[in-house]
């Protein structure tokens, strides 16, 4: 193909024949300005314009995708189809949220205006929020539109959160929002693996196999991922590839050892411990990833506003986050976890916020530091002198460049977030109202399982936390060792 | 920029930070906290009236921002308010608690810097061999688990079945110190307190091992890629030599500003550790004050265990003004 | 023939005299950088506010088509001339017209307008492009972002033009790629493209082949020189390299700690340097010519100092040869010796025994 | 290797021996006279808030403090008044002056003798300040106190107040000393020194850790044998039962069942099984409907299986309470009163017929006539495992019916305040979970009618909890009156069952279980424990009977075993250093 092909190809047709009369000259004006109101001030060209390119090259990449997906190994492949499959489960829950809790409210509501509104709300938000899981899809596939990923991700869950607020009342219904963030959130993560991998581009398969295979040839990395897949599988499924339900009492089988009839054995009411442990390891999931991602979304906010705008902003925003860094964070979690606006009831969702009011600053800190180096680069420089706005370079320059210690960063957070959710419960303040691995363990020590010989009420929760946040450590080190090239093996 | 001049800038900062913090948590606690002396209201046969009269002695029918004041004079006599449910002093309350924490924490810290620092090294340079791939291993697994749970794994195998299966030693499980010490020589009350204090600290001190060797084995893989070791090396200089004159030192460095750093995590680690081993320090004082509602309690307890974790880092800052002349004029 | 026009400045009885001829011109433009005193030093301290001078009363007139090289050591505060003529970085004082305006003064939309004719090439290829966007998204951002086109069938027709311009061919192949995916030269050439996008009239050129190899220079300086010529573009070639600015240049100005101190025809420059300084950086360039040897030590002492503690008097006087007590007292303006030749020093009849 | 392990094994023969030479020392048999001496640990849950007994608001501080400070009177373990400061006490005709005649002999722990002043003062500080947290409701009724000489001293009432009140409330007030009371701020005294004339002086008290008493040896009653008894602070049971295998502690309440079994293996341990005065019951929002209907109520307690809330909430322990609200045991039960067995076919008949049908939908949840869900929400004490526990069994329970529970955990305090507890009047919640603890679970004449009366202090809408407004209300509030008027017991307790017959009818509360614990303890080193069916073993009576079953053991024991052990570690961290 020569440029002149490229050229044609790209070519538009003409739209309008000339006029030959003077009504039709008229006409034509008035039709023209109108078009031009209609059609280009608002911005109709632009989109159409813009889907019928997007399509196309849709089109295009699902041909390409096909031959690419035979073009590369077989644990990638499957990466892939474990992204589009968790994608699917993202954009069902959140469906299922509506359809099966925010609808039902909202139109059985016998209830004051207040609720109808918040469960209208609710339902869009939900809707909006399946609209950007969508789109991730789209994103991942499209090139252009890869780079607001983050950008995407950011929004996103944004929107998840408010509905998940909203969703508070109905403490258990709301579970389908949080799972519907933690799906995209590995959707996300998939993606980026297997599409976007860090420095990595679609086109480019040498230089992202080189960085997968940083990823890949760290045998942690495989491990912890494949048992990050695994748990959050179980705990996706939870009681429906059991027996029981959660709160199913056999109480004429208490406290009795491992058997064929209850897996993991049973609690003092009965309670089958298999069944509460993969309902448990939902919640905690859900804790790590709704705590760690928002810490740190909240974190890259203020700490690229920070460094961004400089000056007084920057110090003051610098300072408070020192402040709330010197606070030990255990003891100021308690004191949050206290205060009466929580009127004793504790909600996971609640943890989660008193994680993210600790631990932001870290954060902030070092995406700070990062958005710092990258204000200094030419590349920003060269916007500017574009006439580029601070709206531009932030989103456009800053953030995407910022992604990947971001992820690096969640995954820590949400390691951390689980630990912090376990601690919590122990010393009792946790979520009484579901179960949760740390509030097992909490049980499990108020029914003396150590001193009576309980084994299977302990030692399952403690080895799933182990195991979950294991699997975001060996994930974590093997981004760091992506991201930082010097602790790479040579 | 002199070393007393940095000194003394840091104190300053540390300073500022701490007051701003304590106004934090006195105006998080005054605006959203209960009348504290509901405490005395617990009884139905009280009138009505009561508690108002105590209101008045207490100052809690000032308005806030007098109520702001006179905490702050009161705070720069060292007094932390009156705790309604302990019915003393909160300094004093405080000053019951405070030496076993200092106990545990202190030497949590010193034990967890020096084996921390040396076992760092040593994974460090051993790079890729058998101990680092054991020490990555138990140092990821050992930290999955929650602090509690290995406190509780703890107290259950070395306070009880070390007993049942006859083992020659086995732990105490209560408190720090046996009530019967006062009949002991000094010696003998020493070693009490220590052999009290040697299951809490363990579990402390392992987990804070494990994160400063990781913490120094990152920094000494990243010093050991710097152009100056290769240099090094290129003198013909011994691995041994390397590691020490040059590798050491700098990545020494970064580890003696995360000291202040840990100094947080360690504090709220011996909360964990102190109500699973009834070790009577602050971290369980706060635990229960807040069980217990008493808010004067807890906001002291907080004030105090911030302050400790302030001055862990102001250490730390300048003693890495007095290593690395650099930090001094930054 | 010379047109001249008179322009008035609001609120301003400054008069401007604007030749036609003239690209741009830069007035009198100063950047001092602050010097970030701490938190608590501010306020326990009185602020006795030290600065960086970075660029100190600089004045220079570029031509239409002409090429202008900026000279002088690293730290001397060519860069940051560049950025303040794009208005990257803001300016302290002093004034820059374009088309008869000083677009120091522009609100942001005008200022919009005018950047259409003013790009800038950056020194190092590596830094100067985003990673996460692909080499249409570089091309393309000044179009998008001063709406030139809106149809993104059209912005890339000349996105396509461009890269063919600059020698990237085949095109198509480049727009899917990624910065990393190219080589030094080849990066460059794309940033050349970039700049070249919207047809400037003034592009400032930031030391562009200096972190290439040698083997590769020629190649995109004759594309710029090509493309200069194509388009009637000026330029501001900033460099360090005098041998290098001899073959781009058709006028030259030798900086010093923020000051030009000599400026002038390139050849003659070159030929017969005034300024101490000038003769320091010539007699600095290595000669091709192995036989030639140096005649006497490097006229030149020291290195370049910080712009914060500058020497009163003559800035260059601490490292000069020739200083004389006088030089520490009096602060020399550049004086015009010739037609277009000017330079800044109080001994220069003495040094180069001009009557 | 073989090295290291050479050294292990002879140190720990030596620690083995020496072990073992200690426990061979034979158990004597017991002797006539009691052995002197001894250091018996207890366990308690929390440590106390403070020492001064006027302030104080714990069970924590009662316990410790009951140790120290002696009353008039005390109730023993079968809930007798039994005298201790005075040996005798009499009322007048009218039962409103009481004499109380005091023992000779007392002394203050500081060797200051006791006299009749300290009890004048003592009741004159509480007459007289109205702001002491730990007044009694009763100094409001009393109109003065005479000392009639230095033994005798009385009380003028200013009604004739019932036996159980004045002794109750009033007798059993802790006596402090005037020399060390008279000259301070009563609401913010430390009292660290703790003088009192109980039968243990405080020798120690490290906060957070344990408390030392040595025994007060000029105590005027018999006992202690005992030289010390320390109470350990023990955070976690599970903790303490460690400590009780081990011999740290030698009693231990609230273990559950299968750690009992796993304890009884021990020959050193046995069990003691009691019940405790204390009745949980579900509180049903009578303002609201439909709670307010009497068959939906009874329908709940049909619907309820009491007796496994009690083997499962409760491992076990404990009874089902009676419908009328009273103790099976105590003297005022009548056991002729409607009875609730579990019976889930009987509730959902009666809820089909008070219209309550699963109308809408096949979710198995009833709807009312306007297609409400019964759906409701059960407010729980969060501190309280049991509570908990309970209120999940109680929700699995009431899905068998048709109604829809869902459990709110709060910290006490707020569901205390939420139903209208604390007099905040709010009555913000639907179902609640609580219960009368100590004397005011036993339904006393007196007690009752001011309970149940509408228009009493207790009974009125304002206080009663949680609320009944049902129909039979005047009946109880006219039977209330006439046992406030009378003084005849018998007649008093008749009306009560006329009253406990109506409200197991009517079920204003829904009473579910009389709780009960089970008390480990030693028996390898003191006998002489007390045990009531209402207490376990460690009770008052039981601290001045237990004595030593042999002489004590070296106190040097665990400090040579610490010292081994030491050495052990030592040789072992220097063999590995090498």
């Amino acid at each position: 193909m020569t440029y002149t092909d490229i050229t044609k190809k790209h070519e538009k047709k003409k739209r309008f024949s000339k006029p030959r009369e003077k009504v039709n000259l008229f006409i034509t004006k008035i039709r023209a300005t109108l078009l031009l109101i209609f059609w280009e001030k608002t911005g109709l060209k632009k989109a159409i314009n813009w889907l019928k390119i997007w399509f196309k090259k849709v089109l295009d990449k699902i041909y390409q995708l096909y031959l690419y997906l035979f073009k590369i190994n077989s644990f990638v492949f499957v990466l892939r189809i474990l992204t589009v499959l968790f994608w699917l489960a993202a954009v069902s829950m959140l469906l299922l949220d509506t359809i099966t809790v925010a609808l039902p409210i909202y139109t059985d509501s016998l209830g004051t205006d207040e609720v109808l509104i918040k469960a209208l709300l609710w339902v869009i938000f939900d809707l909006l929020a399946a609209a950007t899981v969508l789109y991730v899809i789209v994103a991942i596939f499209v090139e252009e539109e890869r780079s607001r990923l983050p950008t995407i991700a950011i929004v996103q869950i944004f929107l998840i959160l408010a509905g998940l607020l909203l969703g508070l009342p109905n403490s258990e219904d709301s579970v389908y929002v949080g799972f519907a963030l933690l799906f995209n959130f590995i959707t996300i993560v998939f993606a980026y693996f297997s599409f976007v991998a860090l420095d990595d581009q679609v086109k480019s398969l040498t230089q992202f196999r080189k960085s997968s295979k940083v990823f890949f040839r760290n045998r942690m990395g495989k491990i912890g991922l494949v048992i990050l897949v695994v748990l959050v599988t179980l705990a996706a499924l939870g009681p429906s590839i059991t027996r029981y339900e959660a709160d199913d009492m056999d109480l004429a089988n208490i406290h009795e050892g491992p058997s064929d009839i209850h897996i993991l054995g049973t609690d003092k009411f009965g309670h089958d411990t298999w069944t509460v442990l993969l309902d448990s390891l939902g919640i905690s999931l859900l804790v790590g990833v709704v705590a760690g991602s928002l810490c740190v979304l909240l974190g890259t906010t203020i700490g690229v506003t920070s460094a961004y705008i400089g000056g007084w902003v920057d110090t003051i925003l610098m300072r408070f986050a020192d402040i709330v860094l010197v606070m030990p964070p255990l003891p100021l979690m308690f004191l949050l976890a206290s205060l009466p606006f929580l009127l004793g009831t504790i909600h996971w969702s609640m943890i989660a916020i008193i994680y993210v009011i600790v631990f932001w600053p870290v954060s902030a800190k070092l995406i700070r530091g990062q958005a710092l180096s990258l204000k200094q680069r030419t590349f920003i420089h060269s916007a500017k002198a574009s006439g580029a706005s601070n709206r531009y370079v932030i989103f456009s320059h800053l953030l995407p460049n910022v992604f990947p210690l971001m992820l690096t960063m969640i995954i820590t957070s949400m390691r951390q977030a689980i630990l912090y959710e376990a601690f919590l419960a122990y010393l009792g303040l946790g979520d009484p109202l579901n179960n949760s691995l740390g509030l097992m363990l909490q049980a499990a020590q108020n029914q003396f399982a150590l001193a009576s010989g309980y084994w299977w009420l302990i030692f399952p929760p403690a080895i799933a936390i182990a195991l979950t946040t294991l699997s975001f450590a060996f994930i974590g080190m093997a981004f760091d060792e992506i991201v930082n090239p010097r602790l790479r093996k040579r | 920029m002199g070393l007393w001049k940095y000194i003394l800038k840091r104190l300053i900062f540390a300073l500022v930070t701490y007051f701003v913090a304590v106004t934090l948590v006195f105006f998080i606690y005054h605006v959203m906290q209960g009348d504290p002396t509901y405490i005395y209201s617990g009884n139905v046969h009280i009138d009505e009236d009561i508690p108002d009269s105590t209101r008045e002695r207490w100052g809690l029918d000032e308005p806030l921002w007098k109520q702001y004041f006179i905490f702050l004079r009161n705070l720069l006599q060292g007094d932390l308010g009156y705790s309604f449910f302990k019915g003393k002093p909160v300094m004093e309350v405080i000053g019951e608690t405070l030496p076993w924490t200092l106990l545990l924490l202190g030497s949590a810290f010193i034990i967890n810097g020096i084996l921390g620092i040396l076992l760092g090294s040593l994974v460090a340079w051993r790079r890729g061999s058998k101990v680092d791939a054991t020490f990555v291993l138990t140092y990821n697994v050992y930290n999955a688990f929650p602090l509690f749970f290995v406190g509780m794994l703890f107290i259950a195998l070395f306070g009880y079945y070390f007993y049942i299966w006859d083992f020659p030693i086995y732990f105490p499980l209560l408190g720090a110190q046996n009530p019967l010490s006062y009949r002991f020589t000094f010696i003998q009350q020493v070693g009490d307190v220590l052999w009290h204090l040697a299951m809490p600290l363990t579990v402390l001190v392992i987990s804070g091992v494990l994160g400063w060797s990781w913490f120094m084995r990152g920094n000494l893989i990243n010093v050991k890629t710097e152009d100056y070791i290769q240099t090094a090396r290129a003198k013909g200089l011994s691995e041994n030599q390397i590691l020490f004159k040059h590798g050491f030192r700098n990545a020494l460095l970064p580890v003696i500003t995360s000291i202040g750093m840990s100094v947080g995590g360690l504090i709220g680690g011996s909360v964990l550790i102190e109500s699973v081993f009834n070790y009577p320090g602050t971290g369980l004082l706060l635990l229960n004050a807040l069980l217990e509602n008493d808010y004067n309690l807890v906001q002291g307890a907080f004030i105090i265990i911030a302050g400790l974790t302030l001055l862990g880092l102001l250490i730390a800052e300048i003693l890495y003004g007095f290593i690395d002349p650099r930090v001094r004029n930054a | 023939m010379l047109h001249v026009i008179y322009i008035r400045r609001t609120g301003s009885e400054t008069m401007t005299l604007i030749d036609k001829e003239i690209a741009i011109e830069a007035k009198n433009l100063k950047k001092y950088f602050p010097l970030q005193a701490g938190l608590f030093a501010s306020l326990f301290k009185k602020s006795e506010n030290k600065f960086v001078h970075a660029v100190d009363d600089v004045s220079f007139a570029i031509k239409k088509g002409e090429t202008f090289g900026l000279v002088g050591e690293s730290g001397c505060g060519k860069s940051t001339t560049g950025y303040l003529i794009l208005q990257i970085e803001k300016l302290t004082a002093g004034s820059i017209y374009f088309r008869g305006v000083d677009v120091v003064t522009l609100s942001k939309e005008a200022l919009k307008e005018v950047r259409k004719d003013l790009q800038i090439i950056f020194q190092n290829p590596y830094e100067s492009m985003s990673p996460r966007f692909s080499i249409l998204d570089i091309v393309a951002e000044p179009l998008r972002l001063l709406n030139i086109l809106d149809d993104e069938n059209e912005i890339m027709q000349k996105v396509l033009e461009e890269l063919t311009d600059v020698g990237l061919i085949p095109a198509e192949d480049f727009l899917d790629r990624f910065p990393h995916e190219l080589s030094g030269g080849q990066r460059q050439r794309v940033s050349i493209a970039r700049a070249f996008t919207l047809n400037p009239t003034f592009i400032v050129a930031d030391e562009p082949v200096s972190m290439l190899d040698v083997s590769i220079r020629v190649g995109i300086l004759k594309t710029m020189q090509e493309l200069s010529r194509k388009h009637g573009t000026a330029f501001l070639f900033i460099t360090h390299d005098l041998a290098l600015a001899r073959t781009m240049c058709d006028r030259i100005a030798v900086m010093y700690l923020g000051r030009i101190v000599e400026q002038g025809p390139t050849e003659e420059i070159i030929h017969t340097p005034l300024h101490p300084y000038t003769k320091a950086l010539i007699a600095a360039v290595p000669s091709p010519d192995p036989d030639a040897r140096r005649t006497e030590e490097l006229p030149i002492i020291g290195e370049v100092p910080s712009g914060i503690d500058i020497a009163s008097g003559c800035r260059f006087h601490p490292r000069c040869i020739y200083a004389i007590e006088k030089c520490k007292e009096i602060d020399p303006h550049l004086e015009q010796v010739k037609k277009d030749h000017k330079v800044a020093c109080i001994r220069y009849k003495e040094i180069n025994e001009i009557k | 290797m073989i090295k290291l392990n050479r050294k292990i094994l002879v140190s720990m023969t030596i620690v083995l021996a020496f072990s073992m030479m200690v426990s061979l020392v034979p158990t004597s048999i017991m002797a006539q006279e009691p052995i002197y001496g001894g250091t018996l640990y207890t366990p308690m849950g929390s440590d106390i808030d403070t020492l001064n007994l006027f302030t104080q608001g714990t069970t924590y501080s009662s316990y410790i403090l009951s140790h120290i400070y002696d009353s008039l009177v005390q109730y023993d373990v079968d809930n007798v008044p039994q005298p201790v400061i005075c040996s005798a006490w009499e009322d007048d005709v009218t039962g409103e002056i009481w004499t109380f005649t005091l023992r000779e002999g007392i002394v203050w722990h500081d060797g200051t003798p006791f006299t009749a002043d300290d009890v004048m003062f003592t009741w004159n500080l509480l007459l007289n300040d109205d702001t002491i947290p730990r007044r009694s409701w009763i100094f409001d009724w009393i109109d003065g106190f005479t000392k009639i000489d230095e033994t005798h001293v009385s009380v003028d009432f200013s009604y004739a107040p019932g036996f159980s009140d004045v002794m109750i409330d009033f007798a059993t007030q802790w006596i402090v000393p005037e020399h060390i009371w008279d000259s301070v701020d009563v609401l913010t005294f430390t009292n660290d020194a703790a003088i009192g004339c109980g039968p243990f002086k405080l020798a120690e008290y490290e906060p957070a850790q344990f408390f030392r008493f040595e025994a007060h040896t000029e105590y005027h009653l018999d006992g202690p044998y005992l030289a010390e008894k320390v109470v350990q602070i023990v955070r976690e049971t599970e903790a303490g039962y460690y400590a009780l295998s081990t011999g740290g502690l030698d009693v231990l309440g609230g273990a559950p069942p299968d750690l009992v079994d796993v304890a009884m293996v021990d020959p050193a341990i046995e069990k003691h099984e009691w019940l405790q005065d204390y009745w949980m019951y579900l509180g049903l929002n009578q303002r609201i409907y439909p709670m307010n209907i009497k068959e939906f109520r009874q329908a709940v307690l049909y619907g309820t299986n009491r007796s496994e809330i009690v083997d499962v909430a409760r491992y076990g322990r404990g009874l089902t309470c009676p419908a009328s609200c009273s103790l099976p045991y105590g003297d005022y039960y009548n056991p002729d009163v409607k009875e609730y067995d579990f019976n889930v076919a009987l509730a959902n008949s009666m809820l089909d017929d008070l219209g309550f049908l699963d109308s809408i939908g096949d979710d198995g949840i009833r709807e009312d006539a306007n297609g409400t869900d019964l759906a409701f929400e059960i407010m729980v004490s969060a501190e309280a495992q049991e509570s908990v526990d309970t209120a999940s069994l109680v929700q699995g329970y009431m899905a068998d019916i048709g109604i829809d529970i869902t459990i709110k955990p709060v910290l006490f305090d707020v569901l205390w305040h939420e139903v209208g507890g604390d007099g905040s009047q709010l009555y913000d919640y639907e179902w609640c979970l609580l219960g009368w603890v100590g004397f005011w679970s036993d339904i006393h004449p007196n007690w009752a009618s001011w309970l149940f009366n509408a228009n009493g202090n207790w009974g009125g809408d304002g206080k009663n909890i949680p609320g009944w407004s049902g129909d039979p209300r005047a009946d109880v509030t006219d039977l209330c009156e006439q046992i406030f008027l009378t003084n005849d017991e018998d007649e008093k307790k008749d009306l009560l069952n006329q009253i406990q017959v109506i409200v197991a009818e009517d079920l204003p509360y829904l009473p579910l279980n009389i709780l009960g614990g089970v008390t480990l303890y030693r028996v390898d080193e003191f006998d002489g424990w007390v045990m009531g069916s209402t207490t376990g073993p460690d009770n008052w009576e039981s601290w001045l009977n237990i004595q030593l079953l042999e002489p004590e053991s070296s106190p040097g024991f665990l400090a040579l075993g610490a010292f081994l052990t030491v050495v052990v570690v030592v040789g072992l961290v220097r063999k590995r250093r090498r």
